[in-house]
Parts: structure tokens; C-alpha cells; sequence
């Protein structure tokens, strides 16, 4: 055995990328798990092709996953990988480009022949010309390998070809210093009724590990210690899998049934997919014949008393508008949740983009308002899940969830709650009349006579005896509800609608200022982004006060006194501007905006140079 | 009592249902809201024989249901003292599907006009038709948009004269009964506005079957569409042509049965029933989906003949009580823990900087 | 015959009100066609009850037709009537509000039963209390005179009542001057298949004539002297009649046909029924399925080379969201129309608001951006049609035009363009390649290669030999228009669409300033309102500078400094302030709103009451 | 060459299309795309199956459009060498029928999923098929949610356990045929992506129909439901299952004939040949829409049997022939006169202000 160095390191950033049947996301999500286990924090950003799998070797096919771990908490799944695992040439020419100099490069050189170097456009080999100078390279034949080992098990090539993930997977945990057990059980329980596939797993984990351990090749391998993070309990968690969470316990906390209306779009369809594996909750999943039907559902099921959610993308909110409309008028609770993905249109369902923020708050017809929350990351999608349920039940309405792609599919660890802590949302149903007849008797129910502190109208759920009544989409009348044509009244109700909207109390937008004048504000998922650049910009001696906003309609009471006492405000967010437009539109307090729509996160080191020019009072672009 | 009794088993449309304390009446069934119709339009008899048939049912008034769209008829729910929804145009059969879907002890129904259930509603309507939502479904078949003054539908009649087709419409209607028997709808009935008791009968049974029913109403819209089912009401008119089947019963009609429905290759025609040999005479049979197809067939857009009564019924699961069920079955194999489900298979501990991994 | 004073007046609004089987629309209509042929000018708001006839009597089925006409340019349909007709007590109940102290009230009096009293919730007969003691009430029995004489004719007495309306219409014709012989022409050809009910109606205008003319009741006769409008040839329009006659002059001078898909929705469907009429001009209109049907068969239309058109109302709006967003990727042109109404959800179908503005700009996924123009009065929606229309062409994208309620049932004189003064809008197809293979050989077409100057896109129609290509919804490759998933691609794309509608030059915004530091802005409808109260204020001494927004997006390039130059800004709007926010949103400059949202237009008296503080500075309201 | 000869008016699908100046190939109309579908995906056998059978309608290249909505198989558009538009996701029935009514000089055809056709899209599918419009509708059916990776779909079979079922769906089916029948269309036919021939003849009676027609395609998703319809292929099995029909042929099928479509009361069913007398055979007739519908029910959603061929052809007059010809009429009869239109009946000059009333 060679004897090797053990550096230790702060933080690393490593990318597998491959063609989507060579099983990068499963073993990006396996050394998520390794890293996870062993209480590093991190970061990850799975990247999909399109939704189709692309032909076999073609640069459209390439998946890749990347993962950011560290001894000390981290925001971002990184920028730029400091190893990159390639399975193929096309995944090497996808993902050259963000690699750095000095970078380690993994190759599974088996794949490099002219066919596969051509169906990737190269021209010549790019291992064998200087291009791949910079880089640390390493040329692995990991299929040749994993077939070599796997013979002796009767394993056929095309069978071993399917494990050479393992492979990588177990040359890296060596690398860095993994345990290995963990993996191995891993392998046989999830391969538990085909022992001869999980076998081979094992094996070609095992000589990827060796091969690290036995080749001189590799001079050095890494330790990345624990993280030293808050006391607590914790999990590695996707933002879709921390949503559909949250939403359990939200059934859980307000003692409703919940019940999800909802039709399958990239990327959302997860919170389906978990929520119906968790039907002993009590919870009730609906796949319907379109969006439209899926809110409509879910609208019915609040109407009888349960906590109705949908779940879509941005095309899916584009087409449950109307309904949205419904459910504001008839002041109902519901659980609107909007992964936004690159647009418009169908645009980019694998990218992430922050663009439906507008459409959110103003797309449908008529004064319409509802309010407007978003997760700033994976784990944080469980408590707005929440927050977003005690909104809808407790002011009546449909509440808008603004999730992302980067949110949904990237993963970090995620402090348990306890579920004490978690907010009581019990609701009281209306089981009794609460106003009277003309007449003056007691004993008439007034559907919309409101809570005079929160402007809620009561939930009278069907079966109730004595409260029958009737709701609709045509304009109530205050209190009894009927419909109402009358001028003044609509007046009245168009405003009060607006009141309850704009009257629910949000905690307050709280700052981290180290006595700056430029205040960086952002919403969503840019979150890890900007923390990270904020670090950097403070790192190098720049003073800069960071925000991040949780709810988007209405704004915390202190965010036009915030926003005034900055000389500048800069929004960063993945769109042409959007919250700047808002923040502009309502508190007419000018703000400057770092805008990025390429469908992919912002980086830390990219945003911390745009925003350079703010904290160094440079000329800053207008 | 269900009009028809095909030895299926045991649960009803309304057997979850509460039972009503004590007996009622059409006035317990009226709102306080002024009935907002045209004078004349048919949708009052509608309402007039649905007030006095909701207490046959015997259910707790307040654990039924009113959903619908929006049209004319839509305004339905506004005029019964019992729950309603008036939602938005063509989407009541979805809205209704949630509601019915979680909560078992509801009479659901669904009040829904030629324009809501088949123009912009279509795909709802078929989709709740296909899963077999326990549903009762009134489609209100005036032939034409009443609420926005009087344009075709798509169960207009071609060349039909309307505001929006000054030269008469160019596109074939739907025939309503055919389009839900394809969508694999379990219960399939019509009935006329102004037949209070065929209509009852219909609607009763619809009420009680359980799963999805489709009852088919010819209204008429004095305003927009006069007198357009004229020709099945004046007796002179009608007695060639109204259709009524019966469950088990040999099919003939007009005075003293003067005519009878016959099969003609695979489907059916008419004769005099004095010319066709009585085992010629083909009997009603509600299960037979081939036979409501045919006699779906019989009825078209001129209104020659039009069928009434049950055309189909059948007993299929439906959406909901297996949907439920799932439900229940996870819920009572327990587990629902939500610490252990936040928790997963894998964490760890950080206890004072000290990192522990605990992995189930 | 009574010797009558005849008085001149400058303007007179009178206001036809009774049940909806009346005949107040007709009655209102045919008297403006008086007004008109008299050459005065007028305005004209008819107000529907619900979409439902409500039960005869009853106040929900009041019905009312409201007429301002006069001897010089108006600009409103007035605020409150000098003489109301009531022709029954729910109508007398439902308009009593808006009579001022001494205006006219012509009663019939024979429908004050006390059944019918009774059915509009009056306790007592208000004919027999002091309450109508402000006004000068001519209590007429219009029934029984009308009855009376018809009796001769042989018609009963219930088909008698179905004219009384003509009875009516006589006495209003008579008091103020109006030439007879037209209506009983019009009367005449409209009853032509009917000769009886034609003479009956004639009978009953004659009596009610003679009635005025002989009873001692009415002791002043008016005349409105016809106005001094330009030179110019004039009639009266509705807004949708002017919208669907301005789409066809847009069929016209592009030499395209017209392809309309839509779906009934109140008040945009008249525009259907208008165009479905035209099939002369080469006009197809297309009854879909619903509203997405509607506008989907409007851009397959597009895409084959029609002018693709889609008119509906607010919800429609909703439904056609994402389909929109489709014609904004596949940048194909497409005319959307939305007839505003009152909101949220179904709202108040009858009546007007301007509450779909943020929808419009906003209500789409992702980055989608539109041109959005606005009409600001009945006549103007022709220009306004032709004018989207034009930019939809140009630049190859969907362009929203937002009418209004008001707009499109109120009435108004409208000056006659003459076809050859209509902007050329002949549209180039491309029929030859414009670009290169990968191999340097010509011959390529490129669907998505711009033109320099507008940003277009080419639009190669199917049939085209040579430029089979392919389009959709998913982000477009710069200049192939292949699927494309790269980042800088999306990023580019992203931009250049934005910039190609930003860069739409429009005309600037007109500003007619007495010397002001106040600047009233409006947009759409209330134009009318706001330069009545305008002209209050200034008459008063007051300066105010007025403006109003054709084109919502892009704004007028000098828009920004407009604002800039004044001191306030104040934005009166029918919603809760949409246009100041987009105003604040877009160039941070502070904007009063005054907002409405009453179903109702602004009255000029009430609208100049509101702005007076702002020209009297005044503490205005914050 | 239309597969079937009905002796029915002689305005055929695509006669109003230039025709091509001369001879194509498959290659002519493969486009620069590269093709991404995975692995032995049954889109693959369908577009070379197009590909091959377009040059046989010897059409202008140009003058063909294929429009889809969303899901794998609607990829197909950027594959082929015509005029394609990807619209959204169960919209390409809307847009196709804008695009065939104002351009009767194309082919237009339609490409979508069970999804797209049967789910979101619905309506939009039932509402061409009654209208009638001039459409050739290819459903590539896999019975489940390709794009989206693997959700049960309005044709999943009971119980299929996806993504979204983990617990098997609950949801009875669709059969695409039943509704199709039901929804009035004018032409049906179902084929296997696998046989070539078969649906090419399919689709050759399809395109050369005038009016909209549904091609309903069994394809492979070995992906997300793998082997679904390998009952229908692997000779052991498919022999009594497979059938196929021809107009005007006794319905017999398996090796040498072996099994016969009998009568079964208003239905049908299958009998061994050898123990049917022959007059018993049911012929098929493809302008008879109750055999149509009661073939339709023959194929269940197990695949026990499976019906093949063009089930229903009949000539009805088009929605766009007939929208066409509204607009011609009025065009040819003159009177499109924007000036007389823009003035109306009621005018009035002003001339240095004196005012002119000129009434028509
Ligand atoms: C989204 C939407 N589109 C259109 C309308 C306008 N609209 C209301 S009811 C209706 C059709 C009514 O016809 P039908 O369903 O036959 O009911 P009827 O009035 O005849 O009873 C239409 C087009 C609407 N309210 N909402
Ligand atoms: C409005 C909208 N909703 C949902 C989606 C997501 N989506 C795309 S394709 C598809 C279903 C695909 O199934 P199918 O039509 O059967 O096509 P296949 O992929 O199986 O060929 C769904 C749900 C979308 N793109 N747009
Ligand atoms: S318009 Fe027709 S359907 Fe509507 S209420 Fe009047 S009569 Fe009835
Ligand atoms: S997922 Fe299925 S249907 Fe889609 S391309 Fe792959 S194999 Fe074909
Ligand atoms: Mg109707
Ligand atoms: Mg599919």
C-alpha cells in the first residue's frame, strides 16, 4: 500500500456528471448521505437535461450533481467544483467550463472512444491533446475496472457497466475519507429483493475504494472534519420532500384532513409523488385531469372543512388563476404551492427562476389579493409550508407559496423540529348562528359577518345544522353573503378584502448590519447566494447589511423604514426585477437590481462581484 | 327507493348519509332568496319538483349539497336551503369531486347548463363520469347560453340561428346521453322539465345510486330558445316521439304503446307495435351498455324520438370510497408518526460540537 | 293647446329607468339616435341589471338607460339626470339617489299599485308622502293613456302596455324639440314583418307627442341646439361595435383575413356577435369551447397566416394565461381584447371597473412581457383596435388591449375616418431563407433571426416552400429557434424579447397644461370623467394639467419626465390604485391615486370634488 | 389510396392540398433534429412509420403541419421535415383547428399523449371530433405519464402503481374508442406502434378521411411502463387477443381465422370460429356507429382482447368546410364595403358648424 498524505480541508465542492442512465443523481444523493452522516454541513444542486432522456452520450443527456460540504456551515452548493467526476466526453464538455484551475478531474476513460468523443462534438481526444493542462487529471477505466471485478461473480458486462457509479462513488469516499459501511448496508437494503445486483454494487464500491487505496495515482487524500453546527438533531432534506412535510404537519397542527388536489408538472411533481406515499397522515391525494380541476378539488375539500392544497409550476398558477379568483372571493382557505421553473411558457422545466413573483400577486382578475410567502432553502420549505397553512386558515384565503427549482431539488441539513414547537393551528369551524333576522330574532347565520381582528369571515363547513348557506363567485354582500349588485357595497367588500390582506401581521424584516449603508435584500432561494457573497464581501473588509424576505405580500410593517435607511438597496434575484418593481411600486424608495435568468443559481463569487461596486462606492452601473 | 333494482350490492348513493330527524317538506327546502329566473323558463320546474323531491330522500338538510357553475340554471343552489356553491363557469364538477371525495356523509349534487357541463366543462364532466364520483349530476338542457343573452351551445342544433351565428351554426352537437355513455358513465338518465314525475323518478334514482349519475334535463328557455322542446310536449307532437324505458320492461310508447323499439342491425328503430312480434319488442336493460348506446342513438338533435327514464345503471366502484379507503387503510395500520416520518433513516446529532450519527 | 315657454340649454342628461321587460335600453337608444341626428353632442351609459332577468317589479331588474347630450363636446354620460322617467317604483327607488333637488321626474303612475309599491320595499306610496317634494314630479299614466289610445287600433290592453315606452319616448321628444319623422320611420322599417306593432308604437310615440302638447301639466318646453363639433362626417358607436369595426379595418389594411376565436363572456361578447356578422369583410369567428380554446384556435390561426384575434372579459383573461405566454415565446402576432368588469372572480359582470391592468402586464409565468393600449372612450376603440392590431403585426407578439364595461355599451358622436387615413399595416411573410448552414452554403431559414430595427422575428407562413421549421413553447435557440436548455441562451432570449417590446416606440404622452403644477393622469375610460372635472376645476380658476395613457407598455418615452415635471401627480383609477403602482413600480416617482371601485364610472362633479385639494393645495390626503 | 371505399361524396381529406411536384422519400421528410426519445421507445417505430408513409400522400412538404401539445411523443413535430408547431400541453386540438379552418390548403395533423389527449386536454379532443374539423389526431397511448416521469395516466389500467399511486390508482379508465364514438367522431382506428403496416394503413384512412380523425396508437414506454402491450405482441399471447377489423370482412382473427366476433345480445363477443355458423360472423362495417361502439367495448382495459383497424368511417360535413363556406358566400355576395360599414344607417356632417343629418 502507498503511503499517502492526509491533508485536511474547510469546505469542498465535487460534481459528478455523466449521462443520464449512469446514475450520477443517486450517487450524488449517496454521498450527500456519506457527508450528511458524518455531520459535515452542505449544499446540493442536482442538474436534469430536459425532460427527455436524450440519446446516450449526447451533450443534451448529460445529469450532473453537485455537492458543496464543509466543517463549518455553508450556503451555496458552490460555484465551481474542486473535483469534477466525469463518466463520459460529454459530460467533460458540459461541465469543463466551470471548472477552475488546478481543479482535479476524474475520467472514466473507457467511454472515451471516437464514437462517443464525436457524439459529444469533440473533434480529437480531448485527454490526449493539452487542453486539460490546467487540471489535475486523472484517467480512471472504471468500467474496465468494475467488469474486471465483477467476473468472477458471473456478472456480464453490460450488467457491470451499470455499477461503475459505485465505482466513482467509492474512489471518492476514500478520497475523502468516508466511512464505508454506511454505503454498503445502504446498497444491500435498497437491493434487497435482487441480492445478486446488490452484491455487485458492493463489490464495485469496494474496488473503486481500493483502487484509490492501491494505486499511486492518488498522492493525497482529504479530510473534511464535522461541521460544528447549533446543537440539535438533524437530516439531509430536499426542498420538495421538506414541503410536502410541512404540509403534513400542518394537517397534524390544525387537526384537518388534508387534501391535495393536484396534476403532475416538473418541477413540483415530487410533493405529489411524497404526499401520496402519506396517506396514514390522513392525507388525501388527488391526481385530476388538469390544474384547474386539481385547485377546483382542492377548493371543494376546504369548502367541506379540510386543508385543500394544489401544487403546480408556474404554467399550472398561470391556468389555476381563475379558480385562485374563486377562492378570494369566496374567502376559503387554500394552499397554493408554485415551483417556479425557467419561463415563459413551457420554457426550461429543469431550470430554476424566480419569474412568477408578479404573477403572483396580481395574475388574476379583478383586486385579488392574497398573500405571498417564500422559502429561502430546502429546509426552510418545511417552515413556510407552515406559515403558509396558518395564513390560509387563519384569514380565509388562498395563499401563494413560491417555491423554485433550486429550492425543490437541491438538498441541505435541516435542524429537526419538534412538533410542539410548531405552530398550534387549530381552527374553530362555525357551529353556531351569530347574527340575526330582520326581524330582530336570533338564530340567522351571516356567512360574512367578520372577525372584527383578523377580517376572517367563519368557516361553516357542510353537515352544520342551522348554518346552510350559500357562497359563490359573484360579488357577496357584506355579511349575509347573498350576491349583491349594489355600488357601495362592492366598494365596501373589494376594500375590506384588500384590509384583511393587507392588516395580517408579519414579523418584521430583520437585518444583519455591520453598520453599513448599502442593504442587500433578497427573497427565495437566492438566500444561500447572497449570504455567501455577503461573506466574501465582508471577508474582504466590506461593510454590507443583508435582509432576505419571507413574505412577499404583505411586506413585514418595517420594510419602507428599513429600505430608507440605506443609501442604496440592491435586490439580486433570478428574474428581470421583480421584487425591485414591487418595492419600487409601494414605497416609491428607488432600488438598484442585480438580475440573472439563465435558468441556473446565482454563484457566491459571481454575485459577490455585482456586487462589488455597491459597497466600494464605486460608479455603480445605473 | 331506487327505480330499479338490479340485486347489486347493498351500498347506496346516500347510505352514508344521516338520516333526517323528522319528516320534511318543499318549504324546508326554500331559501329566503328571490327566485331570479325569466318568467316562464323552465328551470322553476326544475326547482319546484327538486324541492319536493329532496324530502323523499329523508337526509338531514344540511348534509346536502348544492355545486354548480355558472348560467341560468347555476343560480339553483341560491333557491335551496341546504349548502351551496355557485363557482365559476364549468368547473363544478371538480369542485364537487374534492367535497365528495372528502367528505362521505354529503349528498352531493352538481347543477350545471348545457354551455357549463359540455362547452367549457367537458373534460370535468367526463373525467368525474370515468372515475365514478359519487355525484348527482343535473344537466340543464336548454339548447342554448341563456345567461349571456342567447348564443349557441354545443347541443344547439346545426344551422341554428343564434347572436353568434347570424347564418346558423355549422358545428354537430353533442348528443349528451351518447358522449357520457362513452366516458363510461355508470348511471345515464333523462327527463323533461316539465314532467314533474318522470323527473322525480329519474332523479331519485340518480340521488340514490351510487357513483357518479348524469341526468339529462330538456328546459326550456322561453327567452332564447322558445318553445325548442315543443315537439316532445304537445301530445299531438310527442307521442311518436317520447321514449320512456323502464328497467326490465318491453320498450313501446305512444298511446296505449302504439309503437315499439325494435332492433335494426345494430342498433334500434321504431315500428308499430301491431307489426312486430311481441319478443321482437326489445326490453329495457339498464346494465347493458351496448343497448343505452343504441337507444342514445335513437334520440337526435331533431328531436324525432327522444328517450327518457334510466338508460343506464350500473355498479361500478366508486372514486371516492376507494379513495377513502386507501386512506383508512393507511391510517389504521398506524405509523402516522410525524416525528419518525421528519426524522427518516438518517441523522445525526450535534451535541456541543460533538457530531453523532444515528441511522436507523 | 297650452302656450308653452320654450327654453334654450346647453346640456341636458335625462335618464330612461324602469323593469327590465320595459324597454328603457331601446327607448334610451332610439332618443339618442335623435340626439344625434340632431347633430348634438352626447354620451351615453346604459346600466344592465344582473345577467338574470330578475322578477318584474323587483329593484335587482331595474334596468336604466342614461343620456348626456348637448351644444358643445361632452365628455361624460353626466352625473345625475335633469329629468328621470321612472316607469315603475322599483325604478323610482333604484334612482331616486341620484336626482338632484329640483330636477324633473316624469312618473307613470299607473304601476304604482300597491303591490308593486310593495315589491320594491316601499311601506307607503311615495307619490302620496312629501318625499318627493325636492323634485318636480309630472305623475303621468302612461298605461292607461297609451291603452286608451290603442283601443281604437284593437290592441289589447296588455300588448298596449308593450308600448308605453314609445309613450314615453313622444313626451321627452316633445319637451325637448326633437324632429319626429324619423323615429316613426324607424319605428316603421324595425315592426316592417309586423305592420300592427309598427303602428301601435307609432300611435303611442304620437301620444305621448301630443300629451306634452296639450296637457297644461308641462309649462316649459327645451332646446338643445345642435353642437359645433369639427368638420366631419359623425354617428353615434357603441365600444364594441367601434372595437369589432376597428378590427376589421385592421383585416383591411393589412390585407389579412381575420380569424376571431372566442367564447361568450359579458360585456365582450357583442364584439363576437358584431364580427360574426362581417363575415363579408372576410371575417371567420370562431364560438370555441371555452376561452383557452378560443385563443389557442386565434394563434393556430396566427401561425397560418391570419390576423388572430381573442376578446373576452377578466376571467377569460385568467383562463388565457397560459396561452398567451405560448404566443409570446413563439412571438407570433395575436389581438387580445379584455372588456373589463367588476372583479374579483365573477364579480359584477354588468358593471364596469379598470381592475385587470396588473393582469395584464403581470398575469403570465415567467418573463413575458406585452404591449398593453387602452381606449379611452367608445369611438377610440376603433383607432386603439387598429393601433394593437398594428403592433401586434409589427412586432410579432400578442398585445393586450384593456376596454372596460363603460366603454363598450356607452355611446358617443364619433368623427368618421376615412379608410385611405388608416395606417398601412400590409405585413411582408417571408418566403426565401435568410441565413446559412453550419457549412457556409445558403439556403437556411432561420425562424428566429430579428430584424435589426424592430426585434421581429420573420413569419413564414406554412405552404412556404423552402421554410418548413419547427416552433413551440420551450426556450428557443437564438436565431434557429431549436429547443435550447443553454443558460446564456435563456439568459439573451430572456432580454431580447423584454427588449423588443420596451423598445416599441410610442407616440409621446400629450400633456395639456394651463401653466399647472398638478398633473391629472389617467388611462382607459376615464377620460371622459376626469376632463369633465378638469374643465370644473379650471372653470373655477383652478390650474390642472391633464394627460392620458394610450399605451399602458411600453410607457411613452417621455413619460417619465412628465411626471417629473410637476409637483403632484394624482392617477384616478376604477381598482385600488393599479396604474400609480406601475407608475411608482417603473420610475420611482411618487403618484397620488384616487381610486373607485364601485362598479360605477366617476361622476365629473364628484371626480373634480376629489382633485380639488391637489389644485387648491390644500392638505391632501396622504 | 383511402383503405376503405364507402362510395361516399368524393371530397376527400387532403384535396384541397398542392400536390408535390414529384416523388418523395422517408429521408425528405426527416428534419435536422436529432431524435430524443430513450432507448427502444415506441415513439421511434411511429415516426419512422410517418416518415415512410407521408411520401405516400404526395403532398408539397410545405403544405403538411404537424401540431402537438407537451409529452414525449409530442416531441414528434421537430423531427420531421414539414411545418411543426410544440404548442402547450393539451391545447394542439385548439390551435390545430384555428390553423385547418383558415388554411384548407394544408394537412393538418395532430400529435399528442394519453395525458395530453385524454387529460388536460380532454375537451378539447372531444369538441374537434363532434365539430368534425378537418384533423388527423395521432394519441400515442402508453397509458402513462412519459415527460413527467412515470405518473398513472387516464388510460392506466385499475390498480397501477406509479409515482402518484404508490398504493395502485383507483381510477376506472378511459377507452379512447368508447369516447370518441360517443363524442360523435367521424373516424377511429387504433393500431400498434409495432406493426408497421397496420398503421400505416391506419393512417394512410385517417389523413385521406375529410373530417377529424382519431388514430389511438398502443406505444411502448419501456421506461415508465414497460411491456404494457406485450400481450398484443408476443405471438403466444397476442393470437387470441388481436383483433382486426376491415370493412365489409367477417370479423375473424387468430391463426388461419381460429376466432369469430359473434353477437352477444346488444353486444359482442368472441366465439371459436369453427363453432359459429358463418352467417353468425359479425362483417364489419365501419359506417355503423353501434357496432363501432359495441367493437369498442370489446377491448377492455386488461387487453384481453384488443380491436385493430379503422372502426368507425362516415362522412359528415366539416366544421371548416362549412365555416369556409359561411365567409365565401358572404364574401362573393358582395357588400364588403368598410366605408358603408364604418357610416351605418344614421349620420351627420358638420360643415363649418352647421349640422347635417344624413339618414339612410
Ligand atoms: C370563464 C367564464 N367564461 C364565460 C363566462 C360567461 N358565461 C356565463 S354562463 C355562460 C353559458 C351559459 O350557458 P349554459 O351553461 O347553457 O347555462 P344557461 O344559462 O343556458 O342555463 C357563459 C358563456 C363566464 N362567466 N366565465
Ligand atoms: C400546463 C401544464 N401542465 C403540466 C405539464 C407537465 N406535463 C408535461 S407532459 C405531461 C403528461 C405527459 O403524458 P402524455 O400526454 O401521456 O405523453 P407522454 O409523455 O406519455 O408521451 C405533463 C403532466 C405541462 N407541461 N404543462
Ligand atoms: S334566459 Fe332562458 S334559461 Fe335563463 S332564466 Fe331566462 S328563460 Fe331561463
Ligand atoms: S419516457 Fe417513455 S415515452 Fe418518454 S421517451 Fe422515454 S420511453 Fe418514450
Ligand atoms: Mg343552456
Ligand atoms: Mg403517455
Amino acid at each position: 500500500m502507498v503511503q499517502q498524505r492526509v491533508e485536511r480541508r474547510a469546505r469542498v465542492v465535487i460534481r459528478f456528471a455523466g449521462d443520464s442512465g449512469d446514475g450520477m443523481q443517486l450517487t450524488g444523493d449517496r454521498f450527500t448521505a456519506e457527508a450528511a452522516a458524518f455531520g459535515n454541513d452542505l449544499a446540493t444542486f442536482p442538474s436534469f437535461p430536459a425532460e427527455i432522456r436524450a440519446p446516450a452520450g449526447t451533450l443534451a443527456g448529460v445529469s450532473s450533481f453537485q455537492l458543496h460540504f464543509a466543517d463549518y456551515d455553508i450556503l451555496t452548493p458552490g460555484d465551481r467544483p474542486d473535483v469534477l467526476v466525469v463518466m463520459n466526453p460529454a459530460a467533460l464538455k458540459a461541465n469543463l467550463g466551470d471548472l477552475p484551475r488546478g481543479a482535479v478531474l476524474i475520467v472514466n476513460v473507457d467511454e472515451f472512444t471516437p464514437r462517443n468523443l464525436a457524439k459529444a462534438g469533440y473533434a480529437g481526444n480531448p485527454l490526449e491533446d493539452s487542453s486539460l493542462e490546467p487540471y489535475t487529471v486523472h484517467q480512471v477505466p472504471m468500467a474496465a475496472l468494475t467488469a474486471g471485478a465483477l467476473e468472477p461473480l458471473g456478472v456480464g458486462r453490460k450488467d457491470a457497466d451499470r455499477s461503475k457509479n459505485m465505482f466513482a462513488l467509492g474512489l471518492l469516499s476514500w478520497m475523502y475519507s468516508r466511512p464505508t459501511e454506511e454505503t454498503e448496508r445502504w446498497l444491500r437494503s435498497k437491493f434487497a429483493r435482487r441480492p445478486e445486483v446488490a452484491e455487485a454494487n458492493v463489490v464495485a464500491f469496494r474496488t473503486g475504494h481500493a483502487y484509490g487505496e492501491t494505486t499511486e495515482a492518488f498522492a493525497v487524500t482529504y479530510e473534511v472534519a464535522p461541521a460544528v453546527l447549533p446543537d440539535g438533531t438533524y437530516r439531509q432534506i430536499t426542498g420538495n420532500t421538506a414541503l410536502a412535510y410541512g404540509i403534513v404537519a400542518a394537517g397534524r397542527r390544525s387537526g384537518l384532513p388534508v387534501f391535495l388536489g393536484s396534476y403532475p408538472i416538473t418541477p413540483a411533481s415530487d410533493i405529489l409523488h411524497e404526499l401520496a406515499g402519506l396517506k396514514r397522515f390522513g392525507v388525501t391525494t388527488f391526481q385530476a385531469e388538469d390544474e384547474i380541476a386539481g385547485v377546483g378539488a382542492a377548493i371543494g375539500a376546504s369548502y367541506g372543512g379540510a386543508l385543500g392544497v394544489t401544487t403546480t409550476s408556474g404554467p399550472g398558477i398561470s391556468l389555476k388563476s381563475e379558480a385562485i379568483g374563486l377562492a378570494v372571493m369566496t374567502e376559503l382557505p387554500l394552499l397554493v404551492v408554485d415551483v417556479q421553473r425557467g419561463g415563459p411558457s413551457t420554457g426550461l422545466p429543469t431550470k430554476t427562476e424566480q419569474a412568477d413573483l408578479l404573477q403572483a400577486l396580481f395574475g388574476r382578475n379583478g383586486e385579488a389579493p392574497l398573500p405571498v410567502v417564500a422559502p429561502r432553502s430546502p429546509s426552510d420549505a418545511f417552515d413556510v409550508a407552515v406559515e403558509a397553512a396558518r395564513l390560509a386558515l387563519t384569514y380565509r384565503t388562498p395563499v401563494l407559496l413560491l417555491s423554485d427549482g433550486a429550492i425543490a431539488n437541491g438538498s441541505e441539513p435541516w435542524r429537526l423540529p419538534e412538533e410542539d414547537a410548531l405552530p398550534d393551528l387549530t381552527v374553530t369551524f362555525a357551529t353556531a348562528p351569530n347574527g340575526s333576522e330582520a326581524d330582530g330574532t336570533d338564530g340567522r347565520f351571516l356567512p360574512y359577518l367578520r372577525d372584527p381582528e383578523t377580517l376572517a369571515r367563519p368557516w361553516a363547513v357542510p353537515g352544520t345544522p342551522g348554518l346552510a348557506h350559500r357562497i359563490g363567485g359573484l360579488e357577496k354582500a357584506d355579511k349575509t353573503g347573498d350576491i349583491s349588485y349594489d355600488p357601495a357595497n362592492h366598494e365596501f367588500m373589494v376594500r375590506v378584502r384588500q384590509a384583511k390582506i393587507d392588516g395580517i401581521p408579519v414579523p418584521d424584516l430583520e437585518v444583519q448590519d455591520p453598520d453599513a449603508d448599502v442593504l442587500v435584500l433578497g427573497w427565495g432561494s437566492t438566500y444561500g447566494p447572497i449570504g455567501a457573497a455577503v461573506r466574501r464581501l465582508r471577508a474582504a473588509g466590506h461593510l454590507i447589511a443583508q435582509a432576505h424576505l419571507r413574505h412577499l405580500n404583505p411586506f413585514p410593517a418595517n420594510t419602507e423604514a428599513v429600505l430608507r435607511s440605506y443609501r442604496r438597496v440592491v435586490v439580486p434575484e433570478m428574474n428581470l426585477g421583480q421584487l425591485a418593481f414591487l418595492l419600487q411600486g409601494r414605497f416609491c424608495v428607488p432600488v438598484d437590481s442585480i438580475t440573472k435568468v439563465s435558468g441556473m443559481p446565482f454563484g457566491a463569487a459571481e454575485l459577490a462581484e455585482l456586487l462589488g461596486p455597491y459597497v466600494t462606492k464605486e460608479e455603480v452601473p445605473a | 327507493m331506487s327505480a330499479i333494482d338490479l340485486g347489486l350490492p347493498t351500498i347506496g348513493g346516500l347510505d352514508l348519509i344521516p338520516a333526517a330527524d323528522g319528516p320534511q317538506k318543499a318549504k324546508d327546502f326554500t331559501s329566503d332568496q328571490e327566485v331570479r329566473w325569466c318568467p316562464g323558463c323552465g328551470d322553476y320546474a326544475v326547482l319546484a319538483a327538486v324541492r319536493s323531491f329532496l324530502p323523499t330522500l329523508a337526509l338531514r338538510r344540511e348534509n346536502t349539497v348544492f355545486v354548480s357553475g355558472i348560467g341560468c340554471s347555476s343560480r339553483f343552489p341560491y333557491y335551496l336551503d341546504t349548502y351551496g356553491f355557485h363557482s365559476i363557469h364549468g368547473r363544478a364538477p371538480a369542485i364537487a369531486t374534492g367535497l365528495a371525495v372528502s367528505r362521505p356523509d354529503l349528498s352531493v349534487f352538481v347543477v350545471t347548463g348545457d354551455g357549463d357541463a359540455l362547452s367549457i366543462g367537458g373534460n370535468h364532466l367526463i373525467h368525474a363520469l370515468r372515475r365514478n364520483v359519487n355525484l348527482t349530476i343535473l344537466l340543464f338542457n336548454n339548447r342554448i347560453y341563456g345567461l349571456t343573452k342567447g348564443q349557441y351551445s354545443p347541443t344547439s342544433e346545426v344551422g341554428k340561428v343564434t347572436k353568434s351565428t347570424p347564418k346558423g351554426s355549422v358545428d354537430a352537437p353533442f348528443n349528451p346521453v351518447s358522449l357520457a355513455l362513452g366516458a363510461d358513465a355508470t348511471f345515464v338518465g333523462r327527463a323533461m322539465d316539465s314532467d314533474r314525475k318522470g323527473l322525480t323518478t329519474v332523479l331519485e334514482a340518480a340521488a340514490r345510486h351510487r357513483g357518479a349519475s348524469l341526468v339529462e334535463i330538456y328546459q326550456d328557455c322561453p327567452i332564447f330558445n322558445d318553445g325548442s322542446f315543443d315537439v316532445l310536449r304537445k301530445p299531438d307532437k310527442s307521442e311518436s316521439r317520447v321514449i320512456t324505458v323502464r328497467h326490465g320492461e318491453p320498450i313501446t310508447f305512444g298511446t296505449e304503446g302504439r309503437w315499439a323499439v325494435v332492433r335494426r342491425g345494430f342498433g334500434l328503430g321504431v315500428a308499430p307495435t301491431a307489426e312486430v312480434a311481441p319478443a321482437d319488442v326489445v326490453v329495457h336493460d339498464a346494465t347493458d351498455h351496448e343497448l343505452a348506446f343504441a337507444l342514445s342513438r335513437l334520440s337526435d338533435q331533431g328531436l324525432d324520438h327522444a328517450v327518457f327514464g334510466v338508460l343506464r345503471q350500473v355498479s361500478r366502484p366508486t372514486y371516492d370510497d376507494l379513495a377513502r379507503e386507501q386512506v383508512r387503510t393507511a391510517v389504521d395500520a398506524g405509523g402516522a408518526d410525524l416525528r419518525a416520518l421528519v426524522h427518516g433513516t438518517d441523522t445525526w446529532t450535534v451535541h456541543d460540537g460533538t457530531v453523532t450519527a444515528a441511522v436507523r
